[in-house]
């Protein structure tokens, strides 16, 4: 052993100690209580301090996530999955399951069911066009077709399908009710996804009266209340001109769907059956 | 020459209609009387189904604080109170009343005579204003009565008279200026009175010289009341931007123009103030300009509300094509019409028929960021990061640029090189806006 | 996970220049020149796989609280052994890497792997996990040197590819050229993993 | 004079992160907002002069007396490493304010290679004491410029939006590679 | 996972500590191993830059070097006769700053040639000083004779395109080298008229 | 069945477009590219198309085939980066070196950050730098005027007159034999010296800007300050020491100041939003100009003055809001 590695052992040692007895009596002396999560979030992250999460460092990351209510949007690229897997364990943030919803679009007032009496020449945004007139088909109450709903959307489970000018929905929906927020005229709805995604539904929320309403749109539910006497399972309401189908008691019947004289009731992914009823070509197609 | 400081731009002024004399409209053969006329909450009938009213009798009594009455504008029955279709498509009450003759209530003085002298009290004046439902006619409605009823506090100073006019072809003020001059300083000593204030300034722009020379001869013999010429320059007829013009003061934002010491009143309302004041006579008629490149013969008329615009239209001569857009109102701020059976109501002071080539947008480009909006915008916003803060529902950034100061005068819009339609993201962006705050307030 | 694995973990799923993007400082400034890339490529694998190996090594003797800070250690050992071999034996690349060999310590690739991988697993595993980061790494590096080589010099692994007059794009092998062409074959790099479902 | 011209190349003409290409991680990472680049900015230029002082104590009188100065890198990491994590407690406790400003970026510090780089540069530069705080600062100042301007045009392009190929490192690579081309217009400014 | 230790303060001190010994013991021996290596390596980089510069010799011009003003000056003699002097010299004027060149002089103040040490210049324009076009207008040039200026400042020497600021700073570096071995001449020894003559040369 | 169109207000619109602005700066440039194809011939007729086409070539393609989006190269703003990427150069340059700075231009510097409207540098100058910096030998050999000529090949290539201004200085020439050498105000005035295709003639410059300014294209407020800065910033130094720093008036008649205070600092994509910005703007252009010209080791500065100044327009456009009404 010659001089040179005694000096650097020494040196190197003396710093090691030194520094490890500072910051353990600094760490002592100036303790900050925190949420004891964050520092078992904290644990879990791989405590490179890179800055690739956009935070400052795991432990601002851990403090985001604790704070945080779901871990969308928050990522460790050097961890990357596992550990957002362990932390989404630690923090108890698993989705419950429940039985599964999606969007359902109450409206069927396509351009051809429901023509256009005006040309609407602005930005298109439903918010716009709701706060400035009724829709180019003049239903107070449609869907406007512009597509709020599908910006809103970030798992790209929603188009407009340029044929009807109608929002669809596929199955990449979560249900997470962003498009329900977004439409300025409430036509999305979260309904039971169904057996073999089957599902029956007014497609129309038009609350004129009658006569008023079939003269905007062909399909209009019409308030005549039919549905609500052919239904054995008491599922059907009808309020303001307009029936409204429980999903929680209806038993996908479709005595309704036969019934109505406008079509306005939608069944879905149910096999044809003998007799064609007067439903038109669907809006809600889950593929 | 006075004018605003901040913005502004200049379109064209095409005012068709400036040399035609008021026409007395045809009273027609129904009307239909919306019973949400003014700002604030609708009226509620006073009459049902079956009831015959006279021309002036109220049929709508104002509830809330800001609300105002309404009356019949023609004689005949009422046939019922039901849904009618506004201007946006959106059905809203109205009366619908079957005209038998032109029976007036007796206490109307239909007299041509001009009565000088008002011998009412500021509170009389208030209470005959809000009886007779008069209501602000530049067209945001305020009922007028509030506006004379001065909060604690605050002391007015000037009595501001709009007779800007900004709105490219609209006319029915000027007409009114010119052929109803007197009545208007009669109004305007009125609502002084009704104040308590000493000065009255009249505005008006520099392309009437013909009324800017008028008023001056007749104001001369009223203490009090100027007449100041204004620069030509949209929009001048924002209340913020004329009180700005005429007194050099700025209306704090989100502050009213009593804040400064200021009234704003229209000179249509002066007019109408004038006839309910010393003639008796409520607010049930109004002149509307009808107007527009496709119309073959423009004009201004003295319309009863409830009027249909078809049956303006038809008397100007309209044919319909396709791709044609109906305001109600002028270019910059009217309304466009869904349809054309809606009636005139207090706040329509035009109706322009614009061709698809003159009205129709261009297509969307992307912003270049020359800042013309940001220039012409007579608040001092930038309408190009509102209009992309509130498409991108950056609604918190929206709020602190300070969104909710728009005055949805257009001018952004109307300037803008890449034809982005500014006001229309701004708009949604305010409601959204809005709503933000009611929520955080009723946290 | 199989062995395979964890080695090729590295090289593409989650490559650390391409896709994790760390280590940025070295991958900027050393690819001037082809060679360089595959120097500094060596030299950061070589102290990846051996601080790997010894902290998956070591794991269970070092308390929480000081993980970090040994783990430094352990790494700057790594780093200045291989900063004085090179200045032995290889002196001219030695000179052009400079700074960034005693700056591998501060690299977040290798002190990122120590905390992901190498203490919560066993010695193996470890070394193929340094070993597919560095040589994903080295390749990534590499591949970027050689685009700016070509472009800026004319040349790859200092073979001339050019005639001796030709003009090359100069800018390629300064600053701007660095990031620049970093940032087009990463985005070159996600549209591929996007298309290719990688 | 001779600190001016050291202000200058550090600051502008040889800028730490657009043309000596350290502190990278960083200057992509949290330069998505102008405030917390500033805040950033203001730690690094804290610890970094902080920093430089200590390594050039330990420097010049631990390992040069002792002839040990291969042992730079690991103990200057060490030093470095530490200090963070003390001025980080420290201030947490005592100027809890200062800390929601600037102690939260304290951690990502440490990894900051141009702390360490700055530290090796200044020994190799054989500045004395004052002269190789004042780099450090300068240098700390120039980085704080870059990532400021860098935060500033990345937060104009999320509000314009871009190309989603661009998304994310691309395009931040892209505006750095750009603001490096303009500085070189500063180059040979100071000899 | 096995069982960790507790993170209290004797474990900590004794798990930092032992690290670091281990470390920095491992770290000494790695130095001594290569301390040699790394000695030759700068050894035998300027000796082959000496080589390089100067006609052939057969001592080694390392052992008898002298430095002045950061200039080292480095004597080559083939059977004890001077071949002739390189001097290590450098500048601080080069774009990027400095750089170091070795230059090598015939016994008569001649340029026998003249290698580039270490530069950090632009590379494809102040990195061409390495080149042979540029290099060679020296060889064989005596700088008393030869201006050691661009032609742009009314020298000599043609500077690379575009590359003014490096050729001038490469003349800088070989102007100093030169007025050492000028300097070198006059106290070397009694010969100073061979220095005066040579003056005479230069006006 | 007629159908009434329906919109938000306003419902008129003001005579007003993209492609309008684009064409009155393109407008605007012909006497500037009049001149220069008189003293620089044939080659800078040839150099000035290649980048025009080339610039929207590119244009047309990355949005077609990479972005997808629909090409809008109609609204000219990609034959004006063409164009002013030409006159930034010397006319002598290779072809196919302005076809790679023309790529540059609209590759990297416009359509990577989507194109019209969103890139935070100046196309043009992004284009000129990198060729500057990729081919120094080549950008800075610039072809000395003559009355116009049809050779492509024997041009005589020389140094601007800040170059010589500066390469004189730096050898220690006296100022007043340096003035000598260049030429006289007039001749700089008119164009008559070397440099880029486009920034000779400061006059000609001066009536294209002054149509800008008459068609509000532009506003006073960034050329003025730019102009204005360098002058004070350059009168100051002259005042120090008049034999190391040169006559101001010569800085604001050669090089690329003109071309850069009326057409480079005034692109509105990459310029602030409110006159007070726009000043400041200016000003650190006009300064950041003389620095690089007179303490940096390249002659002109006005494009790296450019770039700079727009790294930091984010900034100023969060520092200067417009005056806001009742605030």
């Amino acid at each position: 052993m010659n001089e040179i590695i005694i000096y650097s052992m020494i040196t190197l040692a003396g710093l090691g100690i030194a520094s490890a007895v500072i910051l353990y009596f600094v760490a002592q002396k100036f303790k900050v209580i925190e949420d004891p999560r964050i520092d078992i979030v904290a644990d879990i992250l791989p405590g490179a301090n890179c800055g690739g999460c956009g935070f400052a460092g795991c432990r601002n990351f851990a403090e985001a996530i604790v704070k945080a209510e779901s871990l969308e949007g928050l990522a460790c690229p050097v961890g990357g999955a596992v550990v957002m897997g362990n932390v989404g364990q630690a923090m108890g943030l698993t989705v419950e399951a429940t039985e599964p919803k999606i969007a359902v679009v109450r409206c069927n007032g396509s351009k051809a069911h429901a023509p256009a009496k005006v040309v609407f020449d602005s930005a298109s945004r439903c918010s716009f066009a709701h706060s400035l007139f009724s829709g180019e088909s003049g239903c107070p109450d449609g869907c406007l077709g512009l597509g709020d709903c599908v910006v809103s959307c970030h798992f790209d489970a929603l188009h407009i399908d340029s044929e009807t000018g109608l929002p669809v929905v596929n199955d990449k929906c979560v249900a997470c009710g962003a498009c329900v927020k977004a439409c300025p005229r409430g036509v999305i709805e979260l309904r039971y996804k169904g057996k073999k995604d089957r599902r029956v539904f007014v497609s129309c929320i038009n609350t004129e009266k009658g006569a008023i309403a079939k003269k905007n749109c062909e399909v209009a539910c019409i308030g005549c209340g039919k549905c609500v006497k052919v239904c054995p399972f008491d599922a059907i309401t009808l309020a303001n001109n307009l029936a409204y189908i429980d999903f929680e008691k209806c038993k996908l019947c479709r005595k309704c769907v036969a019934e109505c004289p406008t079509g306005a009731i939608h069944e879905l992914n149910f096999p044809t059956r003998k007799e064609p009823v007067a439903t038109s070509e669907q809006s809600d197609t889950t593929t | 020459m006075k004018t605003f400081k901040i913005g502004g731009v200049h379109p064209e002024e095409n005012k068709l209609s400036a040399g035609k004399p008021i026409e007395v409209f045809p009273i027609p053969q129904k009307v239909y009387i919306p019973l949400s006329q003014s700002l604030g909450a609708p009226s509620k009938p006073v009459v049902k189904k079956g009831d015959v009213v006279k021309v002036g009798q109220m049929i709508a009594q104002g509830e809330g604080f800001i609300s105002s009455n309404i009356h019949s504008s023609v004689s005949g029955t009422v046939v019922k109170v039901e849904d009618y279709p506004g201007a946006g498509g959106y059905r809203s009450p109205a009366i619908f009343i079957d005209v038998e003759g032109d029976e007036w209530e007796e206490s109307i003085d239909r007299t041509e005579a001009l009565n000088k002298e008002c011998a009412l009290s500021p509170e009389e004046i208030v209470g005959r204003l809000k009886s007779f439902g008069i209501v602000g006619l530049g067209g945001a409605t305020f009922p007028s009565h509030v506006k004379l009823m001065v909060p604690a506090g605050k002391k007015p100073e000037f009595l501001i008279i709009n007779g800007v006019e900004c709105e490219p072809y609209l006319t029915s003020d000027h007409r009114l200026m010119m052929e109803h001059g007197e009545e208007l300083m009669v109004g305007i000593s009125i609502l002084m009175k009704g104040l308590g204030v000493t000065k009255a300034f009249i505005g008006i722009e520099n392309n009437k010289p013909d009324a800017i020379g008028h008023l001056s001869k007749l104001a001369s013999s009223w203490p009090g009341i100027e007449v100041h010429p204004l620069k030509v320059k949209y929009p001048q007829g924002g209340e913020k931007q004329l009180i700005k013009a005429l007194v050099n003061r700025e209306v704090p934002s989100g502050k009213l123009p009593i804040e400064v010491g200021c009234v704003v009143n229209n000179v249509g309302t002066a007019f109408a103030v004038y006839e309910a004041v010393q003639k008796n006579k409520p607010l049930f008629e109004r002149v509307v300009t009808v107007t527009g490149k496709s119309i073959p013969t423009p004009g201004n008329f003295m319309v009863r509300i409830g009027t249909l615009v078809s049956a303006l239209l038809v008397h100007s001569g309209f044919s319909a094509e396709d791709g044609l857009k109906v305001i109600g109102g002028g270019p910059m701020m009217g309304k466009a019409l869904t349809n054309l059976d809606v009636p005139v109501v207090k706040g329509t002071s035009g109706i322009l028929v614009m061709p698809a080539s003159e009205s129709k947008r261009m297509a969307e480009q992307s912003c270049i960021r020359c800042s013309r909006c940001t220039t012409v915008c007579p608040m001092g916003l930038e309408p190009f990061q509102l209009a992309t803060e509130s498409e991108r529902a950056f609604y918190e950034l929206a709020e602190k640029d300070r969104i909710l100061d728009c005055i949805e005068c257009g001018s952004c819009h109307y300037t803008c090189p890449s034809g982005r339609h500014l006001l229309d993201h701004i708009r949604v962006g305010k409601a959204a806006v809005a709503k933000l705050i009611r929520a955080r307030a009723a946290k | 996970m199989s062995n395979l694995k964890f080695f090729t973990n590295g090289l593409i799923k989650e490559n650390p220049t391409f896709v994790l993007v760390l280590g940025t400082c070295p991958t900027l400034a050393v690819t001037t020149a082809a060679m360089n890339g595959l120097g500094m490529g060596a030299a950061t694998t070589f102290v990846l796989v051996f601080s790997n190996v010894l902290i998956a090594m070591l794991k269970n003797f070092i308390p929480d609280k000081v993980r970090i800070a040994a783990f430094i250690v352990v790494i700057a050992t790594f780093v200045t052994i291989v900063d004085l071999v090179m200045k032995a034996f290889t002196p001219d690349l030695y000179k052009t890497l400079g700074i960034f060999i005693p700056l591998i310590v501060v690299n977040c690739i290798i002190l990122g792997r120590a905390e992901a991988f190498a203490q919560k697993n066993k010695v193996f595993p470890a070394l193929l996990d340094g070993l597919g980061m560095g040589l994903g790494f080295t390749l990534a590096i590499t591949l970027l040197a050689s685009v700016r080589e070509l472009l800026g010099n004319g040349s790859v692994f200092d073979i001339s590819l050019v005639s001796e007059n030709a003009k090359t794009i100069l800018i390629f092998i300064l600053p701007p050229g660095a990031f620049i062409t970093y940032g087009y074959m990463i985005a070159v790099v996600n549209r591929l993993k996007a298309k290719y479902n990688l | 004079m001779e600190f001016i011209s050291i202000i200058i190349i550090a600051l502008l003409v040889n800028n730490v992160v657009l043309a000596q290409f350290l502190g990278i991680c960083p200057f992509l990472g949290v330069s998505n907002k102008v405030e917390t680049a500033a805040g950033m900015g203001a730690a690094v230029v804290f610890v970094m002069s902080l920093a430089n002082l200590v390594t050039f104590l330990v420097n010049a009188y631990i390992l040069i007396p002792l002839d040990i100065e291969f042992m730079q890198t690991i103990s200057f990491i060490f030093v470095i490493a530490s200090l963070v994590q003390v001025v980080e407690i420290i201030l947490k406790k005592t100027a809890p304010s200062l800390y929601q400003a600037l102690g939260i970026y304290l951690p990502l510090i440490t990894t900051n290679c141009a702390v360490l780089g700055i530290a090796l540069l200044a020994v190799q530069k054989d500045y004395n004491l004052i002269m190789s705080v004042v780099y450090a600062a300068a240098t700390a100042v120039g980085f704080t410029l870059a990532m400021v301007l860098m935060a500033g045009i990345r937060e104009h392009m999320e509000m314009v939006g871009y190309p989603k190929g661009m998304k994310g490192f691309p395009m931040s690579l892209l505006i750095a590679g750009l603001l490096s081309l303009a500085f070189m217009g500063f180059s040979g400014m100071v000899k | 996972m096995g069982k960790k230790i507790e993170s209290n303060l004797k474990n900590m001190i004794l798990s930092l500590a032992l690290i670091s010994l281990a470390a920095s013991a491992a770290l000494g021996m790695v130095y001594n191993l290569t301390k040699g290596p790394i000695e030759q390596a700068s050894k035998a980089k300027e000796v082959s830059a000496i080589t390089e510069v100067l006609p052939k010799f057969d001592n080694d011009p390392t052992a008898s070097s002298k430095t002045t003003d950061g200039l080292t000056l480095y004597t080559g003699s083939q059977a004890d006769q001077p071949v002739g002097t390189a001097i290590k010299t450098f500048t601080e004027k080069g774009f990027s700053g400095r750089f170091s060149l070795m230059v090598g002089f015939m016994p008569d103040g001649t340029i026998h040639n003249i290698s580039v040490l270490d530069q950090k210049e632009t590379p494809g324009l102040g990195a061409k000083m390495k080149e042979d076009k540029f290099k060679n207008q020296f060889v064989g040039k005596n700088p008393g004779a030869f201006k050691l200026l661009v032609k742009k400042d009314g020298g000599d020497v043609d500077a690379i395109t575009a590359a003014t600021i490096s050729s001038r700073a490469y003349c800088d570096a070989v102007q100093k080298a030169y007025d050492l071995w000028k300097a070198q001449l006059t106290d070397g020894s009694s010969n100073t008229s061979a220095a005066d003559s040579l003056k005479g040369v230069n006006q | 069945m007629n159908l009434l169109t329906v919109s938000g207000s306003p419902h008129v619109h003001a005579d007003q477009s993209v492609r309008k602005i684009m064409f009155g700066v393109i407008i605007s440039l012909i006497p500037a590219m009049l001149v220069s194809f008189y003293f620089f011939g044939l080659s800078a007729i040839i150099l000035t198309l290649t980048a025009i086409v080339s610039c929207a070539l590119f244009e047309f393609l990355i949005q077609k085939y990479i972005l997808g989006n629909e090409p809008t190269i109609s609204d000219g703003s990609a034959m004006l980066t063409g164009l002013l990427l030409a006159f930034n150069v010397p006319s002598n340059l290779p072809i196919w070196m302005m076809v790679i700075g023309a790529l540059v231009s609209i590759g990297i510097a416009k359509m990577s950050f989507g194109g019209l409207g969103k890139n935070p540098f100046n196309p043009a100058l992004v284009g000129r730098v990198f060729l500057l910096i990729s081919f120094p030998v080549d950008m800075t050999s610039w072809p000395l005027p003559q009355s116009f000529s049809t050779s492509l090949t024997d041009v005589v290539t020389g140094p601007t007159p800040l170059g010589i201004v500066k390469e004189g200085l730096k050898k220690g020439d006296a100022m007043a034999d340096l003035m000598q050498q260049v030429p006289d105000y007039v001749n700089l005035l008119l164009g008559n010296m070397g440099g880029s295709v486009g920034e000779v003639s400061a006059l000609a410059l001066i009536i294209g800007g002054l149509y800008l300014l008459y068609k509000r294209i532009i506003t006073w407020h960034t050329p003025i300050a730019f102009i204005g800065s360098a002058f004070v910033f350059a009168a100051l130094l002259n005042l120090a020491n008049p034999d190391v720093y040169v006559n101001p008036f010569f800085h604001l008649v050669t090089g690329g100041l003109m071309l850069g205070a009326l057409y480079m600092a005034t692109d509105m994509v990459t310029s602030p939003m409110t006159p007070a910005g726009m000043l400041v703007f200016g000003a650190g252009c006009g300064i950041i100009t003389i620095l690089i010209r007179v303490f940096g080791v390249y002659p002109e500065g006005v494009s790296f003055a450019i770039l700079i100044m727009n790294a930091v327009v984010p900034l100023l456009n969060k520092a200067f809001k417009p005056r806001r009404f009742g605030v």
